[in-house]
């Protein structure tokens, strides 16, 4: 059974279609690529899964479960974390504050707790604490702990973002251009990290423009291309597909 | 109720909106250039009816020379109150609520300021036009309401030719729009956001000008009457003029309306029911665009 | 004193704790009232604290909140003949239940709307306690308030509910529901995405700076044994934001020391007769205008040596337009 | 961590200096001490500054002479001092407390009833008696001895106008339109009764907030109810704001009664020379008396200040030498003075003052109408005492 299903979704802006249609499915342990030209929806699709936007028509279900109509903190608490194009971190807290953030979904402890400072707060403070030295040592970011997120470089924030999804224990992980604006070895250690995200059972949707990250990394790929799904599957098939080729590199006298 | 009385009620508050509205229009004109919501406004238009007071009532300059002149020393005080102290607030990157905040202690000091200036005791002047009621049949007009509405009018549009046809207020909305691109394009910013202040300041000396025949001069007359302003800025929208107009038309003629037909005790509350209500419905008032945030 | 246990039990208890020596100082009544008055506008600050400095929503309504506590502590104790130690309790939960009214617009509203409905909330209340004065003596106001207790044990009392609401919002701004709260002050997009259910943490913030200055309130009720709706007003509110923006906005340490300070300044300059209120503005203008170097968190850290947090925006792509 | 403890201890440090700032007094033992609690700042600076002008006249008349002679004969000077009461309550709560920390021998003011209300039990504390100016009934009611009034209160004077307005002015169908504040409403409260008396009644009574700025709605609805008379109570921007739209709404015809506030100099600017004409106000003390020391003491003020002034708010001018010479009399004893306070019989430059058994020495009320250019008293009458 696939984790995540998305049928005929569509999202309409006024008069401009953004996502057309579009039948999608995750795996459970896989990675899936999602690609696709500026402007042709991607992250539109990411924000209507997440619950950041409704739906205009169609339906989206994690496992199983219809979720169209879900908030984007319940969509969260259900499993499928993610990442932002334009890097969404707490700046002004430390890297360690903003991967606790991730693990919000999972506190128990109340308003009543944290006044009286009950054992429960303390235990699962503990605890906390524990899962993000875990998290941490995982994505490396162990010697940036206490740094200040505003004073770290661009592609290190990117890996506090997806240690900050990591923390929510997902079982989904969507990425939206997670290589963007790397250098080359930072792009090669993000590999390393998302085959390794993988190997712990998490699946991911991969956006992304980096090409031979997607064919590395990806089971399949789906593309879009003017908010409508064009092609999909694995790499190597849609390298072959007309439409793809077509819709990347403009020739038939449609324009890029 | 006759048709006269039902006019006379909607002259009224027509007058009284247009106050409102002048106080807005300063209100977004900052806001379009600065993202900054200036709660000192109303104090601005104080300050301007009284250096109108000193220049036409006890320096006896004619109306139109006392006038510019006001609208001169308030553009300039202006100019410095931007270059001086807002714009090193912008430049120092500043949470915004700081600078906010800057603006309410603005408030106390221009209050009080004018306290020490020119004493407690309530203070007027009028137009040229004199306080001889005009009588329309029943209903009586007041010759200061069509000289507000005049200047008003005449404002209104040279501040539209101004930002569609000049290049400095061509300047002035790109920077408003994307402050970023704008400094990349060779705009300078803090010369734009100081003549905003200038224009804010010199409208707001209008405003005052316009005001005094109708509401007198007491130091915290600007305080009240911005508690409105805010009000009909919202309601109209921010950062549009014609927002600013609207909203101050419906602030006072709705406030007129409800004391005359309900109770007069609760008109205030009457108004801000209705914004908190108009803005749970509209949350960026009428004229105004619904901007969505880019996730 | 050695510095390490200084450390641990924290600036801001240190100075409260600090504040339970001075009756030993034998200061004089007005002094002390002084004292007292700053040390009522110590629990309106650290509601501010809350709410501005971790959930980053400015609201120029806390003296409405302020209001509705003093004045339900009043009308129980005056108009029901209840037990002051019942007003006590009864009046932070009255203005909770309208900081729920006050918060419910903040769930669409932002910026200068949001502040402008808490000024206009803030105006209703002082509008509505005017025009009932069977209930509240309107105009006259309402006399003869009993007081839990008076003088010295009264400051005492104040003191241990200042020192306790700071040690909670210090452990508020610790946990993950501080942490959550910030969250939506840096990005309410993403604590949305991460989990967070903005409105409810928003209305919980609310909630809690409410239920702040309503016992603030009670305080006010308590020492003045007098209320009158001029005391409630616009002047308030403002003044009230200068202090926990002069303190640093999320710092609670600084919120104590700048809402004494701030309320002793005007007092400290009476000497100057009609100009002091000109003056006490300028000094405010200019510390707001230098805060990056003058608020005392940021005094903080430069003594510490530690890195600054630069007291800016956290939308750095557009400070001048958000 | 040196820097840390460093910081702990100047902030702390600059604190309790402020703190003592706060309050530094001398003591120098032989002056008399008054402390003038008016509102120098907020809405009711307007009625501060001429009680402060005319209290100071007195103090330097005073000292120029050389002060005060005690009873053991030497001679003291008063040391006056004004201390601004903010004009709300909780600044008069403040504004006590310190005038009580300079030790003063009498405390002048506070001017309006929430003030007093919110402030009297300190000065009953510190016994220290005050000269108050507030005007509502319950002011001198709380049973508190230190209380006295340089005022007369509402339900006195409040039926000598409407008393006016029957026998000088006809009125039959008088509208009633007040200020929701407590010295209004005082007025509202006592106007009821008092018109009762005369079988009258309001034909229409209507209110305003402070610091409304239009009043069109309740002027309008006056003019549809056919009132041929307008009771005007409320504080002196409102007072003149009305007063010309009243005319502006096409109501001239309808005199207007008003009340002490009315007849502050600001008043007449707000309202205009013509719509002023015929203001009917209550008044301690008319500019229009012949009395020869009630016309010594205008010149003197006009050529100390040169501006107009309300004749009500100037009565501190009284208060200062009614202190001198109790002061000679039993000498720099607060509760000396206090006594010869209740039992006060004195007569001074603009009435003669007497105690009551409430603490009200002020018992000379004056109705008078603007005229051309000069109010022109219409009816005198005094309270009764009740010892």
């Amino acid at each position: 059974m696939s984790l995540l299903t998305t049928t005929q979704l569509t999202k309409r802006f006024g008069g401009i279609v953004a996502v057309n249609q579009v039948d999608l499915d995750v795996g459970s342990g896989e990675i899936c690529g999602l690609i696709g030209p500026n402007g042709s929806g991607k992250t539109t699709l990411v924000n209507v899964i997440t619950g950041i936007y409704k739906p205009t028509d169609g339906e989206v279900a994690f496992e199983g479960r219809p979720i169209h109509n879900r908030t984007p903190h319940e969509i969260c608490a259900l499993g499928i974390g993610r990442t932002f194009q334009n890097i969404r971190l707490l700046l002004s807290l430390s890297v360690f504050d903003n991967v606790r953030l991730g693990g919000h979904i999972h506190t128990r402890s109340r308003l009543w707790d944290v006044l009286l400072l009950t054992g429960r707060l303390r235990r699962e403070e503990k605890e906390v604490a524990d899962r993000i030295n875990e998290v941490l040592d995982f994505t490396g970011l162990r010697p940036y702990r206490d740094e200040l997120t505003r004073n770290l470089p661009y592609g290190r924030r990117k890996v506090v973002e997806i240690a900050r999804a990591l923390m929510a224990r997902p079982k989904l992980l969507i990425l939206d251009e997670p290589a963007a604006g790397l250098n080359s070895s930072e792009k090669g250690s993000l590999m390393t990290l998302l085959s390794r995200v993988r190997d712990t059972g998490i699946s991911i949707l991969l956006i992304e423009h980096e090409m031979t990250m997607v064919e590395a990394l990806s089971n399949r790929v789906f593309v879009l291309n003017y908010g409508k799904k064009i092609s999909q599957g694995s790499f190597a098939e849609i390298q072959r597909d007309s439409a793809v080729v077509e819709a990347y590199l403009g020739t038939g006298g449609s324009h890029a | 109720m006759g048709f006269e009385a039902i006019l006379q009620i909607l002259i009224q508050g027509l007058n009284m909106g247009l106050i409102y509205a002048l106080a807005a229009l300063g209100i977004s004109l900052i806001w379009n250039a600065t993202g900054l919501f200036n709660f000192a406004q109303g104090d601005l238009l104080t300050v301007g009816g009284y250096v109108m007071l000193s220049t036409f009532s006890h320096w006896a300059l004619p109306y139109p020379f006392a006038f510019l002149f006001t609208c001169g020393v308030m553009g300039l005080a202006g100019y410095l109150l931007s270059q001086g102290y807002f714009f090193p607030m912008f430049s120092q990157g500043l949470h915004p609520d700081v600078i906010v905040i800057g603006t309410i202690a603005l408030t106390v000091l221009v209050q009080n300021g004018i306290l020490l200036l020119w004493g407690p005791h309530a203070q007027r002047f009028t137009t040229p036009l004199g306080d001889s009621p005009v009588h329309v049949g029943e209903v009586i007009v007041m010759p200061y309401y069509l000289w507000n509405i005049a200047v008003v009018v005449v404002l209104v549009a040279l501040l539209q030719v101004f930002f569609k046809k000049s290049i400095l207020g061509i300047a002035m909305r790109a920077v408003a729009q994307r402050p970023v691109t704008a400094s990349l394009m060779g705009v300078r910013t803090d010369r734009l956001v100081a003549l905003t202040f200038l224009l804010a300041t010199g409208l707001a000396a209008v405003g005052g000008i316009l005001i005094a025949p109708v509401i007198p001069l007491i130091p915290e007359m600007g305080g009240l009457v911005a508690l409105k302003a805010f009000a009909a800025v919202l309601i109209g929208g921010l950062g549009s003029f014609a927002g600013a107009l609207v909203g101050g038309a419906i602030v006072g003629v709705a406030e007129v309306v409800f004391a005359t037909l309900v109770v007069s005790t609760y008109k205030d509350v009457f108004i801000f029911a209705i914004l908190i209500a108009f803005l749970l419905v509209r949350p960026r008032g009428i004229f105004s665009a619904e901007i969505s945030e880019k996730v | 004193m050695r510095l390490a246990y200084l450390k641990r039990i924290g600036l801001a208890q240190g100075i409260l704790l600090a504040l339970a020596l001075v009756p030993l100082t034998g200061l004089p009544a007005y002094q002390f009232y002084v004292l007292e008055r700053g040390l009522q506008n110590v629990l309106v600050v650290l509601s501010l604290v809350i709410l501005l400095g971790y959930t980053g929503q400015l609201s120029l309504g806390q003296a409405g909140l302020v209001a509705v506590g003093a004045y339900t502590y009043g009308i129980l104790c005056v108009n029901y003949r209840l037990s002051p130690w019942l007003g006590l309790v009864a009046a932070p939960l009255a203005a909770g239940l309208v900081g729920v009214v006050v918060g419910f617009p903040s769930f669409k509203l932002k910026g200068p709307f949001l502040v402008v409905n808490t000024l206009a909330f803030s105006e209703i209340v002082r509008i509505l306690i005017l025009n009932n004065e069977k209930v509240t003596g309107g105009p006259f106001g309402l006399n003869s308030i009993p007081a839990i207790a008076t003088g010295l044990p009264l400051y005492y009392f104040m003191l241990v509910v200042a020192f306790l609401a700071a040690v909670a919002t210090l452990r508020l701004s610790r946990s993950h529901i501080g942490l959550a709260l910030k969250a939506i002050r840096e990005d309410e997009v993403a604590a949305e995405a991460m989990g967070v259910h903005v409105r409810n943490y928003k209305l919980l913030a609310f909630v809690i700076s409410s239920v702040l200055a309503g016992v603030s309130g009670v305080f006010f009720a308590n020492m003045a044994g007098y209320l009158n709706p001029d005391s409630f007003t616009f002047n308030e509110s403002s003044t009230y934001l200068l202090m926990v923006v002069l303190g640093g906005m999320d710092n609670v340490a600084g919120g104590i020391l700048s809402s004494l300070t701030v309320t002793s300044l005007p007092e400290a300059l009476r000497f100057m007769a009609r100009s002091r209120m000109v003056v006490y503005s300028l000094i405010l203008l200019l510390v707001l205008r230098y805060t990056k170097v003058l608020n005392l968190a940021n005094l903080k850290r430069m003594m510490m040596r530690q890195r600054p947090t630069p007291y800016a925006s956290t939308r750095e792509q557009d400070q001048v337009n958000p | 961590m040196k820097r840390y403890k460093w910081l702990l201890g100047l902030s702390l440090g600059v604190f309790f200096a402020a703190l003592m700032l706060v309050g530094c007094q001398s003591t120098q033992p032989k002056t008399i001490k008054l402390v003038h609690l008016a509102p120098l700042t907020g809405s009711a600076s307007s009625y501060g500054s001429f009680g402060v002008n005319a209290a100071k006249m007195a103090v330097e008349e005073i000292n120029s002479n050389g002060g005060v002679k005690l009873p053991d004969g030497s001679q003291v000077k008063i040391e006056y001092t004004e201390v601004d009461e903010t004009s709300n309550s909780a600044g008069a709560i403040e504004g006590t407390k310190k005038a009580i920390s300079l030790d003063p021998l009498v405390i002048l003011g506070p001017n309006r009833s929430g003030g007093v209300l919110a402030a009297e039990k300190l000065w009953k504390e510190a016994k220290i008696p005050a000269l108050t100016d507030a005007t509502s009934a319950q002011t001198t009611r709380l049973g508190n001895p230190y209380t006295f009034r340089m005022q007369i209160s509402s339900e006195y004077w409040i039926p000598l106008l409407v008393k006016t307005a029957v026998e000088k002015y006809n009125v039959k169908r008088p509208a009633v339109i007040y200020g929701l504040n407590d010295y209004s409403k005082a007025n509202w409260v006592a106007t009821e009764p008092a018109m009762a008396k005369f079988d009258l009644k309001p034909v229409i009574v209507q209110t305003f907030n402070d610091n409304d700025q239009d009043f069109s709605a309740q002027l309008l609805a006056i003019k549809k109810s056919g009132a041929d008379s307008i009771f005007l109570y409320g504080y002196t921007p409102e007072v003149g704001k009305i007063t010309r739209q009243r005319s502006e709404l096409g109501m001239k015809n309808l005199p207007i009664f008003s009340e002490r506030a009315a007849s502050v100099p600001s008043v007449f600017d707000l309202a205009g020379k013509e719509n002023y004409e015929g203001m009917v106000t209550t008044t301690t003390m008319s500019q229009g008396d012949p009395d020869p020391r009630i016309q010594e003491f205008i010149k003197k003020y006009d050529a100390k200040y040169h501006q107009a002034f309300s004749a009500s708010h100037v009565i501190h001018y009284d208060s200062v030498y009614i202190v001198a010479n109790l002061v000679s009399k039993v000498g720099l004893d607060r509760e000396k003075i206090r006594q010869e306070l209740a039992k006060l019989d004195y007569q001074g430059a603009m009435g003669h003052y007497v105690a009551d058994k409430e603490g009200n020495l002020v018992h000379h009320m004056r109705t008078q109408v603007w005229k051309g250019d000069h109010w022109v008293m219409l009816l005198s009458e005094n309270y009764p005492v009740e010892r």
